[in-house]
């Protein structure tokens, strides 16, 4: 049953995909690729996201991507706060590799009980105007559900991009694991710049869980599902580089469009991994690792 | 003759665009003191990684008397004889000082775990003068005191190339002197001895012959006093 | 010297458990307490490579369900009994462990406990669409109607976890006694240095993986006969995972007794919650009490008790 | 690697006074002997993945207890439930049971919510010849073959086949007949045996199956999958999906534009309010399953008297609104017991089970008889089709008519609306 208009359909679905796990793995491609914080609770920080855009969506009818954008500062915050535990509990102490992953680990834990706790583990989802449109292009038909994430991802991506390249505060954390000395030189405490990087790694996630809730339905354990794929993705980017998180993320949206559409679906998510244990094991750069 | 101990050939180790190594060939004699120097960053360490192990080279052969170990795993150098300080000391935090020399006299010398043992951990700590401190937790020791044992514990693989790392920064000058006498009574027992050192002092008091590396190149050889002459030397330190 | 003490009381434990099947007729006991033994497995087998190596790993609940799935496919094929699913499933899951590390080990640390946690999701899909297992849609694994001393199955069962968890315990003692806990303490504190000391890291690591993922094995092996219906999502249950790690943290990280103690801890309150407070409380607590004691406690119970008892003993 | 002596004789003392802890703590509990009343224990997933539905059906359960009790009882006896969080986990069932049997000391046992939470509790119940009400299980006693097991979800004497029935004969009526199939399901328990039983009812219809793929539960974007199908150009498309995916795979067929005579079939999640307020127009055409919509056809005695009482405390108990789907069964399958122990006068597990197979009872949701292996006697999975549905308003899904019967003939309340898009 294979056409060039099912097999263009496949790729465009995939890119699409491929957007939105940009968005969801950015958070982490700072986090644990430039700071070298293993933030496991990460895709549950995301589906927090999710359930704020939800409720701010279902009380007041507001846009749930610009709800998401709203609560930016609020994930900041919590992002400082976190890594103020972090740091003084286990990065001062150089008890991360143990005791750090496994305080993520209780992190993410937390906070799925907690959204349990709040919202039940009903699926919950949201209105906007765009969902269930589609716009086409020849025999290409595009979901705007689709669409939305993967342009806001985009801009997303573009935007860190810059901000690392040109702003200080950007290059100091471009440089705060890799080159102790530059980021001296800079006259930056690498403690702050951490922190503020942290605070932007999870503000990512109130962003990227407004876009998951557009796109289908969330509950508060999802974020599992989602743990390997982003981790796959940082890696396979290159830990640490924008630009390799977005072409790895396309790449694996791609892979898994593909599989579900000529192969079986059923088999996506281990092609996926698959994937990354075979990446791991002969080219642990990552595909664009410097 | 007899072959050198440690015969450097080539040795070439890149980090991605920037070469840390650049075709360095250096030979160290069997029983020989031998001083390693040059600038910070000029490749002292990432020679010192390639020839123990921890780092793989990108060209270049390594041989150890006579055998190439270009390839093989640093444990495995390390049996053969070629222990090592760290630079930054790296002890095994959660064991006392007398567990972290056991490390190395099980895996590396061969002993078994038993009073034969506890003598020749009581005999190192007291060479290094921390014999007080063998109960001690390594996490807790002092810079000077883990220097010290980084030392030690290198000793207890009874190497028969010892590498010593900096082992004297940040000590004061009777400790240095300290140590350098040890050095000094282990190359007696035949052990052969590689030292970098910052401290001019001791590199060249202690050593016969001393090369020089600048920006991952050997930029020169030769006893101390070819070395205090050389002109490309003292331009690598003080700049043109 | 109570290193000679542990095995006549590690017989004594099991032959207290096998007296008590034969005392006690109330069967709820023995369903409960072999939820919490095949804890203290999963955590002492998760504490050899977490604990005493550093290495984390995130996929118990795949070593195990592979453990309970190798029991199934066994059952299915030839009706083996329990003490060969119980090698089998050791040995499936030993191998897994080991490919794992070998893949993953000569790697920075935190590659493997990623790799594990894309592993667990590779064998659950492999499981998932294995039909000979019963695939997605579950299988039912029936007991057998008698065994041999017992007056019912579960207190078989019972006496054979408790077989299980005394010998995990004691390998992992054996382990932290002798020259290759030495050398995978070496490896937890500064890997580099261990392997300039003469360690042999990898081939150490890959010991620990092997051993480790055998436990959990073994742990699972008996498993789909207390369930009596397996299905993938239960099986790779997140609640492994988590109990295997929370475990050994509160307990105590640096000895076998840390995961013994957190086990029993833990496991005993969850049996308790699961039949009082019946909300998602339960869980929450687990988590809360993971992050406290990683911050608050990095050396678990037993490092508290023992920082008390020399506090104590020197006033 | 030197402790003293007194350390290590402490941890071993610390070691056994855990034991003894295990042990005591196990013990421990809100056991209570076999005292005044009639005690009804259970496991329910209250939290877990299976919450939403194990929460609803504790509701409904409540509320028998509440409307036995006022009505006197049974036996002269008030009844209580006795239950526990199985937290969706099927690990936990074994011990609930024990636990229930044999420390609270239960007289009467009903299962949880779904083939995953039963099955691990028949072992016990067959040691303990006792009667076992199961709640929405698929083809459980396929295995046990118990004969004391009875399901309340009506999916009839052959569960597989019974599932999708409704699908398949209605299929057959389309002019002209359909000659493709396309069948996609997710890879978990139900869906994988509702897909076998429509790859059967295909063959007995002689209908090419030109796409039948299963998709992890864990499936972001369905776009590919429907995309996929409608490549193949099937006539009828058989959906067997839980409620996340159902949503997908219905927003992506919208999307893509998926064309086929019929679409639906074994759709999770449909069914409950609060996905199809969310949905709304979306969901006009689609047949789907269903066990009881307020259509004329299916106002059995009780029924609404029932929804009201469940309604009004819904709300704050964060359950599904409406409460069509499962709660009147989990109402009803409690209910069989009980009328079960008042016509015998007895608590005694052989005569109730006996008299439950020999008898047709009256519940809430009509007359229930249970055939041999303990399934309804008769299949009653309704084939509904959604008609009209102008909003997303939740109104409108009370009223007659927006989810039309079509199968079986004897409940029929509307004509099928064809194609589904063309």
């Amino acid at each position: 049953m294979f056409t060039f208009d099912l097999l263009a359909n496949a790729i465009v679905a995939g890119v699409l995909l491929g957007g939105f796990y940009t968005a969801v793995s950015l958070g982490l491609t700072i986090a644990f690729g430039r700071l070298d914080v293993v933030n496991i609770a990460h895709p549950a920080f995301v589906i927090l996201g999710s359930y704020t855009a939800y409720m701010v969506n279902a009380a007041f009818g507001v846009d749930p991507v610009l709800a998401g954008l709203a609560f930016t500062p609020a994930f900041f915050a919590i992002g400082v706060g976190i890594y103020r535990v972090y740091h003084a509990s286990f990065e001062r102490r150089g008890d991360e590799s143990l005791r750090g992953l496994a305080f993520f680990f209780g992190l993410m834990f937390i906070v799925e009980v907690a959204l349990i706790l709040v919202y039940g583990v009903d699926y919950r989802l949201v209105d906007a105007p765009y969902i269930g449109a589609t716009v086409s292009f020849g025999f290409v038909g595009v979901p705007m559900r689709m669409l939305v994430p993967f342009a806001l991802a985009l801009i997303m991506t573009i935007a860190l991009q810059q901000y690392f390249v040109r702003t200080f505060m950007g290059r100091a954390i471009m440089a705060v694991s890799q080159d102790r000395l530059a980021l001296q030189l800079m006259g930056a405490d690498p403690t702050r710049v951490k922190q503020l990087a942290f605070g932007i790694a999870l503000a990512t996630a109130s962003l990227a869980g407004a876009m998951l809730i557009v796109i289908g339905p969330v509950e508060p354990s999802m974020g599992r599902l989602y743990i390997g794929r982003v981790f796959a993705i940082v890696v396979l980017g290159g830990m640490g580089s924008v630009g390799g998180t977005l072409i790895a993320a396309l790449l694996l949206g791609v892979i898994e469009s593909l599989t579900a559409t000529f192969y079986g679906p059923s088999w996506a998510p281990a092609v996926a991994f698959g994937f990354l244990l075979f990446a791991l094991a002969v080219r642990p750069q990552g595909l664009f690792g410097r | 003759m007899n072959p050198p101990l440690l015969q450097i050939q080539d040795m070439t180790k890149r980090f991605g665009g920037f070469t840390a190594l650049d075709q360095v060939t250096i030979e160290i004699a069997r029983g020989a003191r031998f001083g390693l120097i040059g600038p910070n960053g000029s490749g002292k360490t990432t020679l010192i990684n390639c020839v123990s192990g921890v780092l793989a080279p990108d060209g270049g052969t390594i041989r150890f008397d006579g055998t190439d170990i270009t390839t093989l795993k640093a444990h495995r150098r390390t049996r053969l004889g070629i222990a090592r300080g760290f630079q930054i000391p790296k002890p095994f935090a959660s064991m006392t000082v007398r567990e972290n020399l056991a490390v190395p006299l099980e895996y590396a010398a061969g002993a078994r775990i038993g009073p034969g043992i506890e003598d020749e951990v009581g005999e190192i700590l007291a060479m290094v003068g921390l014999e007080e401190k063998a109960e001690a937790n390594a996490a807790g020791l002092t810079q000077i005191e883990m220097r010290k044992l980084e030392l030690a514990r290198a000793l207890a693989a009874k190497p028969v190339l010892l590498i010593s790392d900096e082992a004297m920064a940040g000590l004061s000058s009777t400790e240095v002197d300290d140590i350098l006498a040890i050095l000094l009574i282990l190359n007696e027992r035949g052990i052969t001895v590689i030292m970098i050192e910052h401290i001019m002092r001791a590199v060249m008091r202690f050593s016969e012959r001393i090369a020089v590396l600048d920006a991952g190149r050997k930029i020169a050889e030769g006893t101390p006093e070819e070395i205090l002459r050389d002109a490309g030397v003292e331009r690598a330190y003080l700049g043109e | 010297m109570a290193a000679k003490a542990f095995w006549p009381v590690a017989i004594a434990l099991i032959l207290a458990a096998i007296g008590l099947t034969q005392l006690l007729a109330n069967e709820y006991y023995f369903f409960a307490a072999y939820v919490v033994l095949q804890f203290v497995v999963l955590a002492t087998a998760w504490n050899i490579l977490g604990g005493y190596t550093g290495y984390v790993n995130f996929g118990s609940a795949a070593f195990f369900a592979v453990g309970a799935y190798c029991s199934v496919a066994l059952i299915k094929a030839f009706d083996a009994p329990l003490p060969v699913l119980i090698l089998a499933a050791g040995a499936v899951s030993g191998l897994i462990g080991l490919a794992t590390g070998y893949l993953t080990l000569r790697l920075k640390g935190v590659y493997f406990a990623i790799a594990t946690l894309a592993l667990a999701i590779v064998l659950e899909t492999f499981i998932t669409n294995w039909d000979f297992v019963g695939g997605a849609s579950g299988t039912f694994v029936l007991r057998p109607k008698e065994v041999w001393l017992f007056d019912s199955y579960i207190k078989f069962l019972f006496a054979v976890m408790m077989v299980l968890a005394v010998a995990a315990v004691g390998i992992a003692r054996s382990i932290e006694r002798s020259k290759l806990g030495r050398g995978l303490a070496a490896i937890r504190d500064d890997e580099v240095a261990a392997e300039c000391m003469g360690v042999p890291t990898l081939r150490l690591k890959l010991l620990a993986t092997t051993i480790s993922g055998t436990l959990m094995g073994v742990a699972g092996a008996p498993y789909p006969y207390y369930v009596t219906y397996l299905d993938p999502l239960s099986a790779f249950n997140l609640s492994y995972a988590v109990n295997a790690i929370a475990m050994p943290m509160i307990g105590g990280t640096m000895t076998w007794l840390g995961p013994v103690v957190g086990a029993l801890l833990l496991g005993t309150a969850q049996q308790v919650a699961t039949v009082t407070i019946s909300s998602e409380l339960n869980l929450l607590i687990v988590g809360v009490m993971l992050v406290g004691f990683v911050i608050l406690a990095p050396e678990g119970i037993v490092g508290l008790v023992r920082k008390t008892i020399r506090r104590g003993r020197r006033r | 690697m030197t402790r003293t002596g007194g350390e290590r004789i402490r941890a071993w003392a610390l070691a056994g006074a855990l034991i003894v802890a295990t042990i005591g703590a196990a013990a421990w509990g809100p056991g209570a002997r076999a005292a005044d009343p009639i005690r009804v224990g259970f496991g329910m997933a209250l939290t877990g993945g299976l919450a939403a539905a194990g929460k609803a059906a504790l509701l409904a359960m409540e509320i028998w207890a509440q409307d036995t009790n006022d009505a006197g009882g049974l036996l002269g006896r008030e009844v209580a439930l006795v239950y526990y969080d199985d937290q969706s986990n099927p690990a936990n069932v074994p011990g609930i049971y024990t636990k229930l049997l044999s420390i609270d000391q239960v007289d009467l046992v009903v299962s949880g919510y779904g083939t995953n939470l039963i099955a691990p509790a028949m072992p016990i119940m067959m040691s303990r010849d006792l009667v076992f009400m199961g709640l929405f299980g698929l083809a459980v006693n396929e295995q046990f073959d118990y004969d004391n097991y009875f399901q309340i979800m009506p999916a009839g004497p052959d569960p597989r086949l019974d599932w999708s029935r409704g699908f398949f004969s209605l299929a057959e009526t389309l002019a002209p007949k359909p000659k493709t199939l396309a069948i996609v399901g997710a890879d978990a328990e139900f869906s994988r045996n509702a897909m076998i039983g429509a790859r059967a009812h295909a063959e007995a219809a002689a209908l090419e199956i030109v796409y039948d793929r299963t998709y992890p539960p864990a499936t972001v974007d369905y776009s590919p999958i429907v995309r996929a199908i409608q490549a193949t150009k099937p006539n009828l498309v058989y959906v067997a999906s839980y409620p996340p995916d159902s949503v997908g795979i219905l927003r992506a067929a919208k999307e893509i534009g998926l064309k086929a005579r019929m679409f639906g079939g074994g759709m999770v999640g449909l069914q409950y309010a609060s996905i199809q307020t969310k949905l709304g127009p979306m969901l006009n055409g689609i047949v789907n399953y269903d066990f009881w919509v307020p259509e004329p056809t299916l106002n059995f005695p009780g029924i609404n008297e029932f929804l009201a009482k469940y309604q009004a405390v819904a709300g704050d108990a964060g359950v599904d609104p409406l409460g069509y789907y499962l709660p009147p069964y989990a109402y009803s399958y409690v209910q069989v017991l009980g009328q079960a122990v008042e016509a015998t006068q007895s608590l005694d597990h052989k005569i109730l089970g006996a008299y439950i197979h020999g008898h047709e009872f009256d519940t809430v949701v009509g007359k229930v008889e249970f055939g041999a292996n303990g399934e309804w006697a008769r299949t009653r999975v309704l084939l509904v089709q959604f008609q009209g549905i102008e909003d997303k308003s939740l109104e409108q899904f009370t009223r007659p008519g927006s989810r039309v019967v079509l199968y079986p003939e004897e409940w029929v309340s509307g004509t099928l609306d064809y194609p589904y898009a063309e």
